[in-house]
């Protein structure tokens, strides 16, 4: 490799990460558009904090964790260390691999972050601020490395064959495990289920704030998908991430298309939450195996994807009465199993390892989810009093409210 | 003097006021409300789940008038607000007590 | 050309497509925001929808129709073909060009979705969204690749030396001339002329998103006209990519002073939407040569894009009755000619052959359009109900409302 | 270095500055979410504006005395030309260095347009237009240049040895320096002060579009310091861009942690503004040298701004009276000098002239700034009337209400 | 006639709605109003300044009633608005001298 | 007892409000409304059409008082709240037939 492919590699990895980070603010507005105007404040704090959380926890132990190279345990254990802290210039050369190490760490921060933004708009509107930050210190510091490592660190998944080319497993199952978890435990906003068991609609604030965040995680996933071919020095791995490209926004697009003609057909009108979900649904499909499809397929998988999350919305909303304001547990956790078990489809993974990684994923991020949130709740109660609900997390947790003007 | 409240549909607010223009209303104060009536409301779709809308955007007018006005005001606002169709609102009509100018201090009458 | 060359160019390539993508949310945040908060979510939905119309039509047909190579029949005639639908990984090579098919078609696909998000911003409030989905799939599938065909297809246009470097007619005039087409058939928003034929303003509901919708288009706009060198390996084109960013800044730079100036003298106000307008009508200006011109030159060329694009607006509402909620017949089509015929100052093109190319591209678009519009009117009428308008498109159509708690 | 390098460096320096101009809609969504909603079309405009103006002079005449080459006059005194009208691609080749000519200046341009977007946060809400645009002008056409080329023009300040990779001095020291003039003539807002001296809070208006200003800052923050080692094409370069990303982005998360539990321990609530800051204190921080620091360091260098900014807020509101509604001065001024005096925690620059450079820089700014707009003070008044102020600048000035429908 | 008027807390407005049908009413109209009384407001705090929100968001209710519904309409809303806390509000009644339906011209009982 | 209601300028709330307090009020109900008088409205300017806005932003304020406060209360606001401009507003004054306080179901004065 030549120090100008190297070049070009860490630049590519680098613009990737820029982009993947970028979806912190695709979350931040889709989820501030999707909750009432007296939590939006609250859910953007949040946003910035997990973000946060996740940089400073992956920094100190989770990248380590992820990929311990030859100090793991074994392949379902990884190892341990503090050795990222003191990542400086000095310790880096081309001897790293085909990108820089810092550009490397770079681009794995912000997928980390990016799980962990499942779970803030899953809880949005009743979860405590201060629990909600110490679960993201153990999800981005301990949870999701441990199973990161179990597939791209080369551990027990990779091994058996498991196929999951950018995360539609890794990162949004995962996102999606832990934000079922933390929803069991913490129940429906009030006022969501009627004594009737009948669910009442609890319309987003902002609509075109949360269209913009579903048009910054379109942007941001090229980076996201695009990047996790890990290399762009060769013409055959050029051409792959061109294919991405084009397979990640054709995803996109038929999940759009997709979730807009069911809503249109079932229920009438052309609900455009139900567009925006679609969207992310189609990338959430494709990411398990962006490269392999053609243009077509790809945009048919994305286009499976936004009727799932149509039917999945309603369904976990009014028949399991799960209560999840932005849809997160459809769209990267229905869409994401859709999306594992779809890579047969073009050939990459085999169903049944693919059945399995979802299954071993899920089961890993739910149960500890449980168990930190459940011991958290024990400790300090995880869930706001039915006071600061009603008053809105932003007067009882942070003081300012979003949009003082209008009242 | 009467103080005449107009409960009507938002978008003849023009229309209304063009009418008291005509009968010599020189004021009024608008509000936004909603309202609750034989008009059902409709059913919006969020996600999935139907929920009824039924408070109805309106707008509400008040108008302070001398007795002699009131009768020519009611006809003005009933006519321009009619759409006939439900919905199309209500008129209160109170006594005033007085009415006070800020600026001035003029009473009744004279301060309308 | 070397394996990294290649790589380098499809890089180049690929990140200026997601420039451009970035486009979507530019004109869905800017006509989210120059609507009445009635019809934001529905303008919303429009956006999203055509956007992922747009890339299914031009892999199913779109993309083949304008680069026919050798399939095509004359240089009027392009040819037809689903062959894109079934673009992989497998058919690819660097015998394709100077970067990857894959990376070629998603440069191109950005481009269509930017036309016809012109026609949205044009019709807002009163087209219903059905017949605008269905005239999104004519104008994406056949009337846009057509017209492309003929200027970057190397058909008819181009043959006759007519110039348009990265589109101020191809895509602007054109999305300008379909929504001409379309306002000329739909008629003005109720209420916004007196029956005296006096003009009265709507004011537009978000004026922050809305500038943030110009800023994402100055932005996406250096992939739009940066990426249209369609190579950076060399010292030359690395240049003119270098030169071409430049002229695109200062461009837009010019378009908001000549606005903002023209707005402050003639009508004693800053006004803030003719700023906005004036960024997109300097970046159009700019866009048929914007490798060519000087600094000082670009500069020059975008602020009387501003200029015009003041009177263009005014005139156009006032005089012509032609009610553009946003501006965009002013900005993508008064001032697409503007660019059109400017090239010739720098050298590039000729005045005749400009004129040519303008009037081939306006007439063709907008004939097309009109009959398709006009037949989807006569089939099912494209056109809201007087209700359904009063009521807001977002209630009757889409289900939403964009901001419902604030009211 | 060959074409190849060349053509590398050029685009990554295209693409650095690209992520720059994006910082414009950083500061202006920013801005615009943390005035009232009266004064939000106005600052909208003035953002617009002065980007645009901060691009004509920077090209006019700035960008030539910041990089006078061999016409300087002295160490202190920069050269003065209008040549850069005239940069087109004739003049440009690979002679020019490591990058074309066109894509230093778009890169360098982007700078000085951040600089003047600190100042208009600070005067936000009771600052006319014109002599704000006039402001504009001299700081960006002068000013900013005169310093620019001590430090990076190679004049003075470089020749003492003061540190400062990006910018936390030349660039925000510099914009924080002049809003410092400028609130010190113009006063606070009617109403941020009681009589009796107590500070009352003007609550944003907008929180989620101010958060959305603040992720725009952080992505564009990349480009910001990632572009300013000026060159990837080399292992070394490129690990050093890596390096520069990950410690931006680390910088930025101890910001955000820094000042949320400042926030929480000392005002009881996490409040979202201060968390925003935060996030704007930890990237100027690091901009000073954000090479040199391992991630661990880059956190805690951080995450003391972050701190600093919620005292600085604070302070300078309620005990010296400077009413700054966006935190401007604190985040870029205060933080900024932090910045730089950090550097030799990472072996880069002495503790002494990096004091120096402060200073130097501080003085020039502030003095001039001062002058000039005292000057504008005395010519035009550079503070809206009384009424005007209460009435709402969107109203007054711009003609046009940023939410008209919600009220 | 008369004119009912209740100031409660916004999150009883349904309670109350409700309240209202059971016994008759048919139409109300509601109104975003802020209240300031014996329960004092809360503390917000933005960039480190506490300020005092002391005008509370309350909902305003006005029914038109008959005399003879009048005391039972007052009980309803007593009932359903209650939580026993100090903020919950008050109720108004005012004499109505006239009422009319504007789509039909009906007036006084008839209107309602 | 008496019902005052003042239309006045929305930035002379907080001067109002305090002379209510030194003249023994102990609550209000306030109202964001929009007022057509004398005072014209002012022109706006959106992409070159120009329009009238000619309603304009007022504050109501309803303040439920003893027959015996009625006078003192006018006269606080109608010193707090005047500027000597056209379009400081106006008072209006009602009889209030019945106050009830939700929470103890006090009545009338007790009520206040
Ligand atoms: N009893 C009432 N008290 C107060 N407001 C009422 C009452 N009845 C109706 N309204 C107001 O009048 C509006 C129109 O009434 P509705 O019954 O829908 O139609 P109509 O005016 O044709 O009878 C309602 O939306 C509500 O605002
Ligand atoms: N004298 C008054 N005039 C008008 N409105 C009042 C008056 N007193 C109270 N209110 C309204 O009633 C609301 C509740 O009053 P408050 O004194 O807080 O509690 P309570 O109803 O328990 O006595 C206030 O927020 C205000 O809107
Ligand atoms: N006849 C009226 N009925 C109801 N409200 C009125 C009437 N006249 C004026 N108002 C209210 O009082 C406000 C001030 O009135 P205006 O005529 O502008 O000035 P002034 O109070 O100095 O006479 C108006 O904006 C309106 O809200």
């Amino acid at each position: 490799m030549t120090e100008l492919e190297f070049a070009l590699n860490t630049f590519y990895l680098l613009m990737s990460g820029a982009l993947v980070m970028w979806m912190a603010a695709g979350f931040t507005m889709l989820e501030a558009g999707l909750v009432r105007s007296k939590n939006a404040s609250e859910i953007v704090t949040k946003n910035l904090g997990l973000f946060s959380i996740a940089c400073v926890m992956y920094l100190t132990c989770g990248f380590f964790i992820m990929y311990p190279g030859d100090s793991a345990i074994s392949s379902w254990i990884p190892g341990f260390s503090f050795s990222y802290l003191s990542l400086g210039m000095e310790g880096q050369d081309m001897s790293y691999g085909s990108y820089s190490e810092a550009s490397d760490f770079f681009f794995q921060v912000v997928f980390v972050a990016t799980a962990m933004s499942i779970v803030s708009g899953a809880v949005a509107e009743r979860m405590k601020l201060l629990p909600f930050f110490a679960f993201a210190v153990i999800l981005t510091g301990f949870i999701y490395p441990v199973q990161g490592y179990w597939k791209w660190g080369g551990g027990g998944l990779d091994a058996l064959g498991y196929t999951d080319f950018a995360g539609s497993g890794v990162v949004h199952l995962c996102g999606a495990a832990a934000a079922l978890a933390a929803v069991s435990i913490l129940g429906a906003r009030k006022g969501k289920y009627g004594s009737d068991g009948s669910a009442y609609a609890i319309p987003g604030s902002n609509i075109p704030i949360a269209a913009l965040g579903a048009l910054v995680l379109w942007l941001g996933w090229f980076g996201f998908n695009g990047g996790s071919q890990l290399a762009i020095h060769t013409a055959a791995d050029a051409i792959a991430v061109g294919q991405v490209f084009l397979n990640t926004n054709m995803a996109a697009a038929g999940g759009v298309i997709g979730a807009l003609f069911a809503s249109r057909i079932f229920s009438g009108k052309a609900d455009v939450t139900m567009a925006i979900n679609g969207a992310i649904a189609g990338l959430v499909a494709i990411t398990a195996a962006p490269d392999t499809p053609t243009g077509g397929l790809a945009t048919l998988i994305g286009l499976i994807g936004g009727i799932i999350v149509y039917f999945s919305v309603i369904t976990l909303d009014s028949k399991f009465k799960i209560d999840d304001p932005v849809g997160a547990i459809s769209a990267h956790g229905t869409v994401g199993i859709w999306g594992i078990m779809a890579t047969p489809l073009s050939g990459a993974g085999a169903f049944g390892t693919q059945a399995i990684g979802a299954i071993v994923i899920f089961g890993w991020v739910f149960i500890t989810s449980y168990v930190v949130l459940k011991t958290l709740d024990s400790l300090v109660g995880i869930r706001a009093s039915e006071e600061d609900e009603e008053l809105g997390l932003d007067k009882a947790e942070i003081g300012v409210e979003a949009y003082p003007d209008f009242k | 003097m009467k103080l005449i409240t107009a409960v009507i549909k938002p978008f003849k607010l023009d229309e209304v006021r063009e009418a008291l223009l005509t009968v010599g209303v020189t004021g009024l104060t608008v509000t936004d409300v909603k309202g609750y009536g034989r008009q059902k409301g409709h059913t919006e779709l969020y996600r999935g789940s139907e929920y009824e809308v039924d408070l109805l955007p309106k707008t509400k007018i008040d108008i302070a008038v001398s007795d002699e006005q009131c009768e020519e005001v009611i006809e003005a606002v009933t006519k321009a607000a009619n759409t006939n169709n439900i919905g199309d609102g209500k008129i209160f009509v109170f006594g005033l007590d007085q009415l006070v100018r800020i600026r001035t201090g003029d009473l009744n009458e004279d301060a309308l």
